[in-house]
C-alpha cells in the first residue's frame, strides 16, 4: 500500500514540478519583457560605447593637429607582445638643436591584447583608447597602423 | 447525429464532387483516377513543403519567444522567409559522400523517412468532405504507416558509419518501439468509445461535444498520454535522444548534408503535424466545430467557423503545446525514457482503457 | 585504478567501442578530448586527452615583466579572469610587502564575487544545455550580460579585463558602479528563483542528476579536487575561508557543503554560492572607503630572491601561483596550479559504469574550462 | 596545525638527512631523491601531520640541478609544507613517483614529464601530457625553439 501511495505522489510532484518549468517559460512567452537581443548593424546610429570601452588605441590630436607623444619608447618596452614600435627621427628646432621626434607610432591592432600597459605607462598621456570596434578587414596588414597623423607634430605644452 | 444545414456551408465534399464530374466527362474512368490521383500528389506536395517550412518558422520563433529573443526577422517581414532562404542555402550545399558508407541505403533513408510522412497524410481529414481516403481503418493505417518512418532513421544510422549515427540510430529504435504501444492504447481509448476506426466515423460521433470533454476523465488521461508518448515517438524534445546534440552531435543524421539533411528536417517537423492532426481529430473532434449537446443556438453559431478553420486551429493548439514541452525540459536519459514508458505510461494506459470498457458498457458516456 | 587504465589502453579488446567525444564537440566546452570506450549505452573507461590548446603560458611570463603577466592570467580560466589576475598581484604584493589600500581590497572583493556570479551564471546555462534545457541556456545569458555591462564600463573590456595590477588597479572604477552593482543585486534576486523553478525543481532534471557520478570525499581529496566540485562532496576547500585574502575577513559568508557527492550536489552548491556572493555583494557595496585605488609602487618591479606562493579562491576551485625570483623584473620561474587540471582527471572514477548520457552531465557539473587545463 | 618546529622535528626523525632552508615565505624542506616517497608516506599517514592533499607538484631548472617541489596541504589541519628534491643530474633526472600516496600526482608528474624531462619512477602511465613525443622540455632553461619562439 505504502509503495503504491508513493508511486502516485512521485507521480503527482514530478507533474506539479514540470507544470512549474512550463509556468516560467510560458509566462517569457506571452510576456516577453525586456527582449535582449542588440539589433546589431540596425542599431549603429544609436549604439554607443562605454567611454572607458577598449576598441583600438589611438593618439588624440587636438585642432591644430598636434599629439603629445615624445617618442620616449616606453610604452614599445612595457608592450608584452610587441604590438607597438616607434619610429624616431631627429629634427633641429628653433635653437638648431637637434631633438628627437617621432616619425611613425606603428601599431599592430592585430597582435594587441588590450592590457592597457602602454596607455596606463605613457609618461605624457599621448595615448588612449578608442571607441571604434568594428576592426574586421580583408588583409591583415590594414590591422597595421600608423597612430600618428601625417603632418602632425608635437603640443607646445608638453615639451618641458 | 446534427444536421443542420449550416454545418455543410462549408462541405467541401460539393467542390471535389465537382471536380470530379468535370473530370468524367471529359475522360475514361480509369483516366479520371490517374488525374485525380496526380492531382491529389501534387497538391500534397506543395502543402507538404509550405507546411514543413512554415512550421519550422514556427517553431524558431516560438522558441525566440520562449526565450526572451526576437527570433528571425531579416529576411522578408517578421522574418516569413527565412526558412525559404534556409532551404535555398541547403538545396545549394555540397553532398558529402562519406567513404566506406553504405551508398545505396544511405542516399535511400532520407526518401524513407519523408515518404512514410508523406503517406500519413493520405488519410487526415482535413476538412469536412476534404480527405484523399477514407479507410474504413484509418487509425490504424496513419499508425502503421508514421511508425515506417524508423526505418529510414535505423538506416540512416546505420549506413554512415560513424559511430554517434549508430547509436543515434539504435537509440531512436528502442525508444519507437517503446512508445508505439502506448500511442496505439492512447488511441484505441477513443475506438472503444467511438466503436470505429474510420477517422471520418470518429469526427462524427464527436458532432456533439469532443471526446475530451465526453469521454470523462479517462479520456483526458489517455489524451496526456497520446501527447507524452507522441512527442516521443516523432523524436522530439525532452526525447529527442535520436539527435541529442549535446551527447551525439547530431544523432543519426551527423553524415548528412544539403538536402538529404534537410528532408530529415522537413521530416521531423511533418511528423510532428501529422502527430498533433491526429490528437486533434481523435480527442479534439478534428473539422467538428465546438458543440456542446443539444444547446441549439450556440451549435448553430459555431457552425458558421470554417471546418478547415477549426482543424488547423486545433492541430496548431497541440503543436504548441509539444513546442512548449521541447523548450522547458532537460532531455532524459535513455532508461530512464524506457522506464517512463514502461513503468508509467503502458501500465496507465492499460488500466484506462479497461476503465473505458467499463463506462462504454455501462453507457455512461454522453 | 589507473594500472587498470594502462591495461586497457594497450590491450583493447575487438568489441569495444571507442568514440573521440571531442575535441569538436559540443558538451566538452572546449578543444578537450575523451576516449571513452562504450558497451552499448555504459561508458567502460575514459580517457582525457589535453593540450589541444597549450600555449605555454608559464614559458611565456618567464620572459615577461610583472605587470605583463597580468594580461596572461586571463586567458587561462577565462570566466575568472579577474581572479586570476588578482592571484598575481596577491603573490607579487605580499612578496614585495606592499599593503594595498582598503579601497582596493574592497572593490577586488567585489570583482571577485561579480566574476564568480557571472562564472557561475554561465556554468548554470552550459549545464542546462548540456541536459537538454535549452532556454536556460538563454536565462542564464540574459542575466550575465548584465554584469557584463558592469565589467565593460568600468574596464572597457567584458570577459578579459586587465584591470589588476600589482598594487592596486589601473585606474578607478567607474563612477556608476556602486549603483549598477547595486541595480543587478535587486535584480538578480528576484531572476534566481526562476533558475530554480525551470531546472532544479525539474523532475527530470533531478533523475538526470541525482546519483550521477558520485564522488566520495576520499577521491576528491585523492585527486585533489577543489572548488564548488569538492564541497558538493563535504570536504571544505573554500580558500576564501581557509586564508581570507582581500576584504574576506570582513565579510560573513557561509562555505556552502554538501554530502550526497553526486551531481545534483555540486548544481546545488553552485546554485547556493550565487546565493552567497550576492550577500557578500551587499556586504561590501555601501562600505567601499574613500581612497586611492592603487598602492605606492615602484615603476620597475623586481621581486626579491625567494620563492612566493599565493593561493585564491576562483570560481572553479583554488588556483596556486607560485613564484621563484632571481631578482630580476621577470619571474625566474612562475607556476600556475590551475583548479581544472586536477579536477578534470577524476572524471574516469566517476563516469565509468554510467551511461554516455551522464558522462555529458558529470563533466557539466565539474565546470571544466579547457584554456586553463592546457595553459 | 603544527609549526614550523614541531614539523621539522617530525620530518628528523623520518629522514635525518632533511634540511630546512631559513628564511623561507612558508615551511620548506629538501630531502634527498630516494627518500622522497618514505617522507611523503608518512607525512600523508601520519595523524598528527596528515597532508591528504597535493597542491601542487611542480619542478624549477636552476640550470646547476632540477628542483622538483611539492605543495603539501592537509585538509583536517590546514598546515603547509613545501618539500623539495633537488636532482642534481640535469640530463637524465630521476625521481620516485608518489602516485601510490596522491593519485592527483601521477598527472602533475606526467605535466613535470612533459615540460621539464623530469623521469618519475614506478609512474603508472608516463608519457607526454601537452606537447609531442618529439618536441624538447621547453621550461628547461637551455631550451631553444627558433620557429615558435621569438626571442626578445
Amino acid at each position: 500500500m505504502n509503495s503504491i501511495s508513493k508511486y502516485f505522489s512521485d507521480l503527482f510532484h514530478g507533474i506539479s514540478s514540470l507544470w512549474a518549468g512550463m509556468r516560467v517559460t510560458g509566462k517569457y512567452f506571452f510576456s516577453p519583457g525586456q527582449i535582449v537581443t542588440e539589433q546589431y548593424p540596425e542599431n549603429r546610429a544609436t549604439l554607443k560605447m562605454t567611454d572607458r570601452f577598449k576598441g583600438e588605441i589611438v593618439m588624440p590630436h587636438d585642432e591644430n593637429n598636434q599629439h603629445a607623444c615624445t617618442g620616449c619608447g616606453i610604452c614599445e618596452m612595457n608592450c608584452p607582445n610587441g604590438s607597438i614600435e616607434i619610429i624616431t627621427d631627429r629634427v633641429a628646432n628653433a635653437e638648431g638643436k637637434l631633438e628627437r621626434v617621432i616619425d611613425k607610432h606603428i601599431y599592430h591592432l592585430s597582435m594587441c591584447t588590450f592590457c592597457g600597459l602602454c596607455i596606463k605607462t605613457c609618461p605624457s598621456n599621448a595615448l588612449a583608447y578608442g571607441q571604434e570596434f568594428e576592426h574586421a578587414v580583408f588583409d591583415r596588414h590594414k590591422l597595421t597602423k600608423v597612430l600618428n597623423q601625417p603632418g602632425s607634430s608635437l603640443k607646445k605644452e608638453a615639451k618641458k | 447525429m446534427n444536421t443542420d444545414m449550416s454545418s455543410n456551408l462549408y462541405d467541401f465534399s460539393t467542390l471535389t464532387g465537382s471536380i470530379h464530374a468535370g473530370l468524367s466527362n471529359m475522360m475514361s474512368p480509369g483516366w479520371v483516377i490517374f488525374t485525380e490521383m496526380v492531382l491529389v500528389g501534387l497538391l500534397f506536395l506543395t502543402f507538404f513543403a509550405l507546411l514543413g517550412l512554415f512550421l519550422v518558422y514556427l517553431e524558431r520563433k516560438v522558441c525566440a519567444f520562449i526565450q526572451n529573443r526576437v527570433g528571425p526577422n531579416r529576411v522578408g517581414k517578421w522574418g516569413l522567409l527565412q526558412t525559404i532562404a534556409d532551404l535555398i542555402k541547403l538545396l545549394m550545399k555540397e553532398l558529402i559522400s562519406i567513404r566506406k558508407a553504405d551508398h545505396l541505403l544511405f542516399n535511400l533513408a532520407p526518401f524513407i523517412v519523408i515518404i512514410s510522412a508523406f503517406m500519413a497524410m493520405a488519410a487526415l481529414p482535413f476538412a469536412k468532405g476534404l480527405q484523399a481516403v477514407d479507410f474504413n481503418i484509418g487509425i490504424f493505417y496513419v499508425m502503421a504507416v508514421s511508425s515506417l518512418g524508423v526505418v529510414g532513421i535505423l538506416l540512416a544510422g546505420w549506413s554512415s558509419n560513424s559511430k554517434y549515427s549508430l547509436i543515434g540510430a539504435i537509440r531512436s529504435g528502442a525508444q519507437i518501439v517503446s512508445y508505439e504501444l502506448s500511442v496505439g492504447l492512447s488511441l484505441l481509448a477513443i475506438v472503444v468509445f467511438s466503436g470505429t476506426m474510420q477517422l471520418s466515423g470518429i469526427i462524427e460521433s464527436q458532432a456533439d461535444g469532443w471526446w475530451i470533454f465526453k469521454g470523462h476523465i479517462p479520456a483526458i488521461i489517455s489524451f496526456v498520454i497520446f501527447l507524452i508518448a507522441s512527442t516521443a515517438e516523432i523524436n522530439r524534445g525532452p526525447f529527442d535522444l535520436a539527435e541529442a546534440e549535446s551527447e551525439l552531435t547530431a544523432g543519426f543524421h551527423t553524415e548528412y548534408s544539403g538536402i538529404k539533411f534537410a528532408f530529415f528536417f522537413l521530416a521531423e517537423y511533418i511528423n510532428m503535424f501529422i502527430v498533433a492532426a491526429i490528437g486533434a481529430t481523435v480527442f479534439l473532434g478534428g473539422w467538428m466545430p465546438f458543440h456542446i449537446g443539444n444547446w441549439e443556438g450556440f451549435n448553430h453559431v459555431m457552425n458558421y467557423i470554417p471546418s478547415i478553420v477549426w482543424f488547423f486551429s486545433k492541430t496548431f493548439f497541440i503543436i504548441l503545446i509539444i513546442m512548449w514541452f521541447k523548450w522547458t525540459f532537460p532531455r532524459l536519459r535513455i532508461d530512464q525514457l524506457l522506464t517512463l514508458e514502461w513503468k508509467y505510461l503502458l501500465p496507465i494506459s492499460l488500466v484506462n482503457i479497461v476503465l473505458i470498457a467499463f463506462i462504454v458498457l455501462m453507457h455512461w458516456h454522453f | 585504478m589507473s594500472e587498470e587504465i594502462i591495461k586497457d589502453v594497450i590491450v583493447r579488446e575487438n568489441e569495444d567501442y571507442i568514440v573521440n567525444m571531442g575535441p569538436q564537440h559540443p558538451s566538452t566546452h572546449g578543444v578537450l578530448r575523451f576516449e571513452v570506450c562504450l558497451k552499448g549505452e555504459t561508458v567502460k573507461y575514459l580517457i582525457p586527452h589535453i593540450g589541444y590548446i597549450h600555449r605555454g603560458i608559464e614559458k611565456m611570463c618567464e620572459a615577461d615583466t610583472y605587470p605583463q603577466i597580468i594580461h596572461l592570467t586571463d586567458r587561462m580560466d577565462y570566466l575568472s579572469a579577474h581572479i586570476n589576475n588578482e592571484a598575481v598581484c596577491l603573490c607579487v604584493e605580499e612578496a614585495l610587502q606592499v599593503e594595498v589600500p582598503e579601497r582596493v581590497k574592497y572593490i577586488r572583493t567585489i570583482l571577485d564575487e561579480l566574476n564568480r556570479l557571472a562564472s557561475h551564471q554561465l556554468w548554470w546555462c552550459a549545464f542546462g544545455m548540456d541536459l537538454g534545457a535549452l532556454t536556460a541556456f538563454f536565462y542564464g545569458l540574459r542575466d550575465r550580460e548584465k554584469i557584463l555591462d558592469i565589467f565593460e564600463e568600468s574596464f572597457g573590456s567584458r570577459l578579459l579585463h586587465s584591470f589588476n595590477t600589482p598594487g592596486g588597479f589601473m585606474h578607478d572604477v567607474h563612477p556608476n558602479f556602486q549603483k549598477r552593482v547595486k541595480e543587478f543585486i535587486t535584480y538578480f534576486r528576484k531572476k534566481l528563483p526562476e533558475y530554480d523553478q525551470l531546472l532544479t525543481g525539474n523532475v527530470i532534471f533531478k533523475e538526470r542528476t541525482k546519483g550521477i557520478g558520485y564522488m566520495s570525499r576520499e577521491t576528491a581529496i585523492a585527486y585533489g579536487i577543489t572548488g564548488p566540485s569538492g564541497r558538493g562532496s563535504n570536504l571544505a576547500c573554500d580558500i576564501r575561508k581557509i586564508a581570507p585574502y582581500s576584504a574576506y575577513d570582513k565579510v560573513q559568508f557561509n562555505e556552502i557543503l554538501m554530502t550526497e557527492g553526486d551531481t545534483f550536489a555540486r548544481y546545488q552548491v553552485r546554485v547556493a554560492e550565487m546565493w552567497e556572493s550576492m550577500k557578500i555583494i551587499e556586504q561590501l557595496v555601501d562600505n567601499i572607503p574613500e581612497g586611492d585605488y592603487t598602492a605606492k609602487m615602484k615603476p620597475i618591479i623586481k621581486l626579491p630572491v625567494g620563492e612566493y606562493f599565493k593561493r585564491v579562491e576562483t570560481a572553479r576551485g583554488e588556483l596556486a601561483v607560485y613564484i621563484v625570483s632571481d631578482g630580476n623584473k621577470s619571474p625566474y620561474r612562475i607556476k600556475f596550479r590551475s583548479p581544472n587540471f586536477s579536477n578534470l582527471f577524476v572524471m574516469n572514477e566517476l563516469v565509468a559504469g554510467s551511461k554516455i548520457a551522464d558522462l555529458i552531465a558529470v563533466s557539466g557539473s565539474l565546470d571544466l574550462v579547457i584554456p586553463d587545463i592546457d595553459r | 596545525m603544527l609549526n614550523k618546529q614541531e614539523l621539522s622535528d617530525i620530518i628528523l626523525k623520518i629522514v635525518p638527512e632533511a634540511t630546512f632552508p631559513e628564511g623561507t615565505q612558508l615551511t620548506e624542506v629538501i630531502v634527498p631523491a630516494e627518500k622522497v616517497l618514505i617522507l611523503a608516506e608518512e607525512l600523508k599517514n601520519q595523524k598528527e601531520t596528515a597532508f591528504d592533499y597535493l597542491i601542487s607538484l611542480t619542478a624549477v631548472d636552476f640550470t646547476t640541478n632540477m628542483t622538483v617541489v611539492y605543495h603539501l596541504d592537509s585538509t583536517k589541519f590546514r598546515h603547509m609544507i613545501v618539500l623539495k628534491v633537488v636532482l642534481a643530474d640535469r640530463e637524465n633526472p630521476l625521481v620516485d613517483s608518489v602516485t601510490s600516496v596522491w593519485t592527483t600526482a601521477e598527472f602533475h608528474e606526467r605535466e613535470v614529464f612533459d615540460l621539464f624531462g623530469i623521469r618519475f619512477n614506478n609512474h603508472p602511465n608516463m608519457k607526454r601530457l601537452f606537447l609531442e613525443d618529439d618536441y624538447g622540455y621547453p621550461l628547461r632553461k637551455d631550451f631553444r625553439d627558433e620557429i615558435n619562439i621569438i626571442e626578445r
